[in-house]
């Protein structure tokens, strides 16, 4: 059996690096991407801690809900960009500067 | 147990070193394949966290979801987004970001060393009652009976969400719009 | 008498600031009036020093002493805080005092076809020659700091606005460097200061007199020597020494913390370069002796074998470097790392001849580091080239200048009859001599030394057979060869001096050893006090 | 006589014989470009010589005459100099300016015309200056930098003609070679200065000396001592393997070489190994014989096959100074001193033929406009009938080197090789390798020498041959003439002895200190300089037949021949041994200075200046929205809500992220 601190460290760097991700890039579907790469060290971390929980399941039943809800979200946040992309003609997110149509 | 642990750093390696790389790269189309390398290492890693179920719905949600709708999502759309590839492999880091990000990764994994060296009450209550998932248990058969009886509201609604997302998203990609 | 020596440039100073712009001409000579009398100052202290007074840590054998209280401050319960002005010399500082003079006033002549802002310039110029002095004559460390400080303001302007093409470059990275010093030496000051109570006041003092004198620390305070007291496990007074020896070592400057050296040299005019090498570099030496060697002497024989390896390694490296040149300017700065090496094995050896040996490097160095750098200044004043490969024979179309680099670089290879012999047979015979007297530094050491002579012969010879000797050739050709004029009088008038003077040291070496003796003894004897 | 000839006119007159050379070079130095005849060198150097002869005479074996005055004082210590005249300083006190003024006056003739001749009268006095002051000074410190200052003269004179490529290069290499020597000196003085606290001569070495006292110092320190000055001779005497500077010091003016290279400076070596002589205990004794033996040896083989007029000339010097380390090895110093004595007449002699000769050839050569080399002995050959008293002095000089009977050479050689085979009686087994060195040496020497003679005085003219027009050769000038044969008067036996073959009789020799550890072994006295002598008659002879009637029966190649003519590989193997590494390491260093101490220093410099970055961008972002407080914040986000304001994302989320670890950080570290 594999430590716990193992996963942790593991989904620990992963989310570094995803929110440097998405802190520092240019384009908004590498920031898209960053997201994703949190949200799969949070289930990395769900799963992990989801061992210690046979009765309730609770960790691997949140990871797979977490799992779906993100594919939603990058449904969405997919369309949105392309709608954002054909309105400001890029896709760096610095660039997009103002809420209005 | 020698050859587990070597998998699953290897795993691991490949996952972390892939996303790192992913990060570093500034060529768009070989950062969203390094990604696909990553969500694969991951749904291993899950394996390793015998959550099998987990695992599945990750190569099947993710990779072949997401990723694929990502990538037809790039490559579908305007020329001009997919010849966002700028010249040069890597880019420079961005120095307060990447301080940032590191303090952060510090504390996190600082965190969870000192979790490991002294987990919480609950995990060595599990661990005590034996009540830790073992590699002979069918957890697709526990996960199917939760889901149905305990976890039935949740589950109803994000099925509920995921199809007015769905639906939203398909509104907002159409071709157009409507200004 | 010292206050007339230190203040004289800025008076000058001022009088070019007020000067109106249109009678630019006046600069020039107001600087020269100003170091010319400041030399006639100099020699007369040098003529009436008594070479059998000590100094060093005793207060009463100091020489031209001047003192009157400047900051007198009850901080409440942290004592009174006391400083004074504070002058005086004894034989570690006088020689310095005549080199000073002389090389500022060679600076000024060699200034002399300046077009620049002149104002700015000859103020500035004047301006470091009073910290300079300051430097060289102060004995309250408060004012010995402000002083060294003071250095660095004008010297970051001139190689900053008049040097070369990377001016900005190397005048940061000499300004970082040196701070980077000056600031540890701060705390040191700071934590001296602490510890050191005035005997006669029972206030805290700054006075460097009585830092050397055990007696005046606090019971417990962190300097102290019966205290001994520790920080992070290791001696207060070992740190103290060791941070106050890279502060000086860095303006000596020391392998591996020389690199701002070159690049200062190379950016900047001749006449900095000529200021830099002549007295900038022997602040650092000074600053061993009167700080480092006379506040903490209990710590010389702890340190000494790093100190003498240190000197070994930038003997060698620096004179190894010097080989690969091919800017002389670059080769001559790197020549003088590698002659700053034997200072800090004479002074590791803490022998009186080696002690002595790097006291009259450091001066002969002063003079020929300065001819050196006034006739690659020379050089580069007509054609605007220095690199070794861009000339060829030059001693067909410039015979006198060619017997003029000859003999300096003979003279600083260390040919009997001029200065640099004396001074790098007597640090080597010095640190030789160590292990039997103090145990200080071994004897490979004095042996690995010897090597730099060698490769100092090598790295010179070899510009000389490249750059003098041989058919004519010129990289500018026609151009250059009517451009390479002989010297003009006024560059023969500046350069002479220099090298006689050194030749006259070379042949009668007591001019100097006679002031130093008495103080070279006194701090020999200090230091072995605690061996 | 003695009356008016006190201890301190004495003195008087040997500094001026000193200092007279000095005033001459000052003459020069400060006399401006109008001072180019050699007249006041040349009085200067005659008023040496009268006044060493005359010294030499009132005070041979008598007294010791040393006076001194402190120099200046280094902590507790003072340093004296000094003059100190005894039968060694005497010798080389006559010797050096006898040598000298048959130079100087030869140099008229031969250096007439010459551009620089300013330059070369300056330079011809202040090496006699050196050298002079070296002979008599009293310490070895001032030995030290009369020491270093011959070799500056030399330095100057190999690089004479500063136009020739070959000649700077040459001087370099004797100077940096020397400068290796010197270091030994340097290393010699400062242990004997640690152990002693002195460098007086007399006070070390005299009778009652320093070193002479039991228990004055630690044997394995005076060891190294010794070495070390054995090694400061070893560069200046062209010992093997230092030896290599020699040959290419030939670039200079002959009469230099003649002067410097042969007479005089490179028994400087001799000369100071004698003057310290007691501070050699039997370790380095044997060393000094080995590398003398060796030197010897390997010097007369390469000898044998050189081309070049004054390389062989060069190599003979050299190999002739290994048999002069070889009797200061085996402790007879008087020996060495009367080698060196009768070898500076007759190399002398011998260097200054060769310049007649290359003289009259480089005079044909600019004639007739040729592109030739005028010292390949190749070309030379039949100058016996033009140049007859050239010829005869030259053979008289040979005879002196060979060291057939009636000349000085023989007396000198007999006595070193008997004196050698005694030793090795003496020490038995193992070390009679060097007497047999030495003889084969000496065979070596008379046919190399006889090679050089026969190749330039008979056979054809084979210039003329070469080049199909006749060209007449010129008998030197009379300028030139005379210094040879006042020259070739010294190396006749009668100078030295009445005895024209018992060494013993010499007065050079019975004058100067001498072992009388070794046995006389009465047979050597008479078999040795038998063998020798026939031997090297039949390989004279030898050489005569292949040189002088052209009957040379091999082929002038082949191996040994190569290794011999290359000089044993010595010089390409210091150049890729020694030079080129050297480079290579100063060239790597400097970049590791540039990359990366240099590079260091940046790194931090580059540190400091993001750590004050991320201090602004703290200040800018963090702090200063801590400071405004929340009102700031809030017209933030209303501004980021209102329309048309400039808004980064990204930026925003990072701002709130360091807020939010700053609260971790605080909540839980602090």
């Amino acid at each position: 059996m594999i430590p716990l601190d193992h996963f942790l460290i593991v989904s620990a760097l992963l989310f570094a690096i995803g929110l440097y991700a998405t802190l520092t890039k240019k384009n908004t579907i590498m920031v898209l991407v960053g997201v994703e790469l949190m949200i799969n060290a949070s289930v990395l971390n769900l799963v992990a801690f989801g061992r210690y929980d046979k009765v309730l399941f609770g960790g691997q039943v949140f990871a797979l809900f977490v799992i779906v809800l993100a594919a939603a979200s990058v449904a969405v946040a997919l369309g949105i960009v392309l709608q954002v992309y054909r309105h400001f003609k890029s896709v760096d997110p610095t660039d997009f500067d103002s809420l209005k149509d | 147990m020698a050859i587990e642990l070597f998998v699953f750093y290897f795993l691991a390696f490949i996952a972390v070193g892939s996303a790192a790389l992913l990060v570093a790269m500034r060529n768009i189309v070989r950062s969203l394949f390094l990604f696909f390398l990553t969500l694969f290492a991951l749904a291993g890693l899950y394996v390793f966290a015998l959550a099998d179920f987990v695992a599945l719905a990750q190569v099947i949600i993710y990779v072949g979801g997401v990723l694929v709708l990502m990538l037809f999502a790039f490559m579908l759309s305007n020329k001009t987004l997919l010849n966002d590839v700028k010249e040069g492999t890597f880019g420079l880091p961005r120095w307060p970001a990447l301080l940032v990000v590191i303090l952060l990764g510090t504390i996190m994994g600082y965190t969870f060393l000192q979790f490991a060296s002294a987990p919480p009450q609950w995990i060595r209550d599990a661990e005590q009652e034996n009540r830790i998932i073992t590699t002979t248990d069918n957890t697709v058969h526990y996960l199917g009976v939760n889901t149905m009886t305990r976890y039935l509201l949740p589950f109803e609604l994000v099925s509920v969400f995921l199809m007015m997302a769905l639906m939203g998203a398909a509104h907002m990609a159409r071709k157009g719009g409507k200004s | 008498m010292l206050t007339l020596l230190v203040f004289i440039p800025l008076i000058a100073a001022a009088l070019v600031l007020f000067i109106p712009q249109s009678l630019s001409n006046a600069y020039k000579y107001i600087a020269l009036v100003a170091s010319l009398v400041q030399l006639v100052l100099a020699i007369y202290v040098y003529v009436s020093f008594d070479g059998a007074l000590a100094g060093v840590a005793d207060p009463a054998s100091y020489q031209f002493v001047e003192k009157l209280p400047w900051i007198r401050m009850d901080l409440g319960s942290l004592g009174k805080l006391e400083a004074d002005y504070f002058l005086g010399i004894d034989g570690f500082s006088m020689p310095f005092l005549l080199l000073t003079s002389l090389v500022m006033a060679v600076a000024v002549l060699s200034s002399w076809r300046l077009e620049k802002q002149l104002k700015g310039f000859f103020a500035l110029l004047l301006l470091l020659n009073t910290s300079v002095m300051g430097v060289f004559t102060a004995l309250d460390f408060l004012l010995f700091y402000v002083f060294y400080e003071l250095m660095l303001l004008p010297l970051y302007f001139l190689i900053g606005i008049w040097g070369g093409v990377r001016r900005e470059y190397a005048a940061i990275k000499f300004f970082l460097y040196t701070l980077f010093g000056s600031v540890f030496m701060l705390l040191v000051m700071v934590g001296l200061y602490f510890s050191v109570t005035d005997p006669d006041t029972g206030a805290h003092t700054f006075n460097m007199l009585h830092m050397m004198n055990p007696d005046n620390y606090g019971r417990d305070s962190l300097f102290s020597m019966a205290s001994s007291s520790d920080l992070w496990g290791v001696s207060a007074r070992l740190i103290a020494f060791v941070v106050l020896f890279i502060a000086f070592a860095i303006k000596l400057p020391i392998v591996p913390l020389h690199t701002w050296l070159p690049d200062a040299h190379v950016e900047a005019p001749t006449p900095i370069s000529i200021v830099l090498a002549g007295i900038l570099l022997k602040v650092g030496g000074y600053g061993f002796f009167r700080v480092c060697y006379s506040i903490f002497p209990d710590m010389v024989s702890q340190c000494a074998w790093y100190l003498g390896f240190i000197g070994v390694v930038s003997i060698i490296y620096g004179a190894l470097n010097a080989l690969a040149q091919e800017d002389l300017k670059k080769l001559v700065a790197y020549s003088s790392v590698s002659h700053m090496g034997f200072v800090l094995l004479g002074a590791a050896s803490a022998s009186p001849e080696g002690i002595s040996g790097a006291m009259f490097q450091m001066i002969s160095h002063g003079l020929l580091s300065v001819a050196l750098f006034f006739l690659v200044g020379m050089l580069y004043d007509r054609v605007h080239d220095r690199m070794i490969y861009s000339f060829r024979g030059l001693a067909s179309i410039m015979p006198q200048f060619t017997v003029m680099v000859a003999i300096t670089f003979f003279a600083s290879l260390g040919l009997p009859g001029f200065s640099a012999f004396i001074a790098e047979a007597f640090s080597i015979i010095g640190a030789f001599n160590s292990e039997n007297l103090n145990g200080f530094i071994p004897h490979w050491m004095a042996v690995a030394g010897t090597l730099g002579i060698l490769l100092g012969a090598a790295y010179l010879l070899w510009t000389l057979q490249r750059m003098f000797f041989g058919r004519t050739r010129l990289r500018g050709g026609l151009a250059w060869e009517q451009a390479l004029t002989e010297p003009s009088k006024r560059e023969l008038l500046a350069f002479w001096p220099l090298l006689l003077l050194s030749l006259w040291l070379g042949i009668c070496p007591s001019l100097v050893f006679d002031k130093l003796n008495a103080s070279v003894l006194s701090l020999v004897n200090l230091i072995n006090n605690y061996n | 006589m003695e009356q008016f000839i006190t201890h301190k006119v004495m003195l008087v007159l040997a500094l001026i014989a000193v200092i007279a050379p000095f005033l001459a070079f000052l003459t020069y130095a400060l006399g401006g470009k109008r001072q180019k005849s050699g007249v006041v060198s040349t009085v200067a150097i005659a008023i040496s010589l009268l006044l060493s002869l005359f010294l030499a005479i009132s005070a041979w074996n008598r007294e010791l005459l040393h006076v001194r005055y402190d120099w200046f004082t280094i902590g507790t210590n003072t340093v004296t100099v000094g003059i100190l005249v005894n039968n060694l300083s005497l010798v080389m006190l006559v010797l050096v300016p006898l040598v000298a003024l048959p130079v100087h006056i030869y140099s008229f003739s031969y250096m007439k015309g010459d551009t620089g001749l300013r330059r070369y009268w300056m330079y011809l006095s202040l090496f006699c200056f050196a050298m002079l002051g070296l002979v008599v000074a009293d310490s070895l410190f001032l030995l030290y930098m009369c020491w270093e200052l011959v070799g500056f003269a030399s330095y100057l004179l190999i690089g004479f003609w500063y136009e020739r490529d070959a000649a700077i290069k040459a001087n370099k290499k004797a100077f940096l070679i020397n400068r290796l020597g010197d270091l030994g000196f340097l290393i010699g003085l400062a242990i004997l200065f640690s152990e002693f606290g002195t460098w007086d001569l007399a006070q070390l070495f005299g009778h009652d000396g320093l070193i002479a006292k039991e228990g004055g110092a630690d044997a394995s320190y005076l060891t190294w001592a010794g070495l070390a000055f054995f090694l400061a001779a070893m560069a200046k005497s062209a010992q093997f393997p230092l030896h290599i500077w020699l040959p290419d010091a030939m670039e200079g003016p002959t009469a230099v070489s003649s002067l410097i290279h042969a007479a005089t400076m490179v028994a400087a070596g001799v000369f100071l190994l004698a003057r310290v002589s007691p501070l050699f205990n039997d370790t380095v004794l044997m060393t000094i014989a080995t590398v003398g033996s060796i030197t010897a040896f390997v010097a007369a083989s390469i000898a044998l096959t050189q081309r070049d007029i004054k390389r062989v000339l060069a190599f003979s010097t050299i190999s002739q100074l290994g048999f002069m380390m070889v009797a200061i090895g085996i402790g007879q110093i008087g020996t060495a001193i009367f080698h060196l004595v009768t070898h500076a007449f007759f190399k002398c002699l011998l260097f200054l033929c060769a310049g007649a000769v290359i003289h009259e050839i480089q005079h044909q050569k600019e004639k007739h406009k040729l592109q030739i080399d005028p010292q390949d002995i190749g070309l030379m050959g039949g100058l016996r009938k033009t140049m007859p008293s050239t010829f005869v002095l030259s053979l008289i000089g040979a005879a002196a080197l060979a060291g057939l009977p009636l000349t000085a050479g023989y007396l000198s050689k007999d006595a070193l090789l008997i004196f050698a085979f005694e030793w090795a009686n003496y020490q038995a087994g193992f070390w009679v390798f060097i007497p047999l060195l030495l003889m084969i040496a000496s065979g070596m020497t008379a046919f190399y020498i006889a090679r050089w003679l026969f190749k330039i005085f008979y056979g054809q003219n084979r210039l003329s041959l070469s080049i199909g027009k006749a060209i007449h050769y010129h008998e030197a000038p009379v300028l030139m003439r005379w210094p040879m044969v006042l020259l070739a008067g010294c190396c006749l036996f009668f100078v030295f002895s009445y005895n024209p073959l018992v060494f013993e009789d010499t007065w050079l020799l019975n004058g100067l200190e001498r072992t009388d550890l070794l046995q006389r072994v009465n047979i050597y006295h008479t078999v040795i300089p038998a063998a020798i002598n026939s031997v090297s008659i039949v390989l004279i002879f030898l050489a005569w037949r292949w040189y002088a009637k052209g009957k040379y029966p091999l082929k002038g190649s082949g191996m040994l021949y190569d290794w011999s003519y290359h000089q044993y590989g010595l010089n390409r193997l210091y150049e890729k041994g020694v030079v080129k590494p050297l480079l290579f390491v100063s060239g790597a260093l400097y970049r590791f200075d540039v990359k990366i101490i240099d590079g260091l220093v940046l790194l931090v410099a580059n540190l400091v200046e993001l750590s004050g970055r991320l201090a602004a961008w703290v200040d800018r972002y963090v702090l200063d929205g801590a400071v405004n407080g929340v009102g700031n914040l809030a017209q933030g986000i209303g501004m980021l809500l209102r329309n048309g304001r400039k808004g980064k994302v990204q930026r925003y989320l990072l701002g709130m992220l360091i807020v939010f670890l700053l609260m971790i950080i605080y909540a839980n570290f602090i």
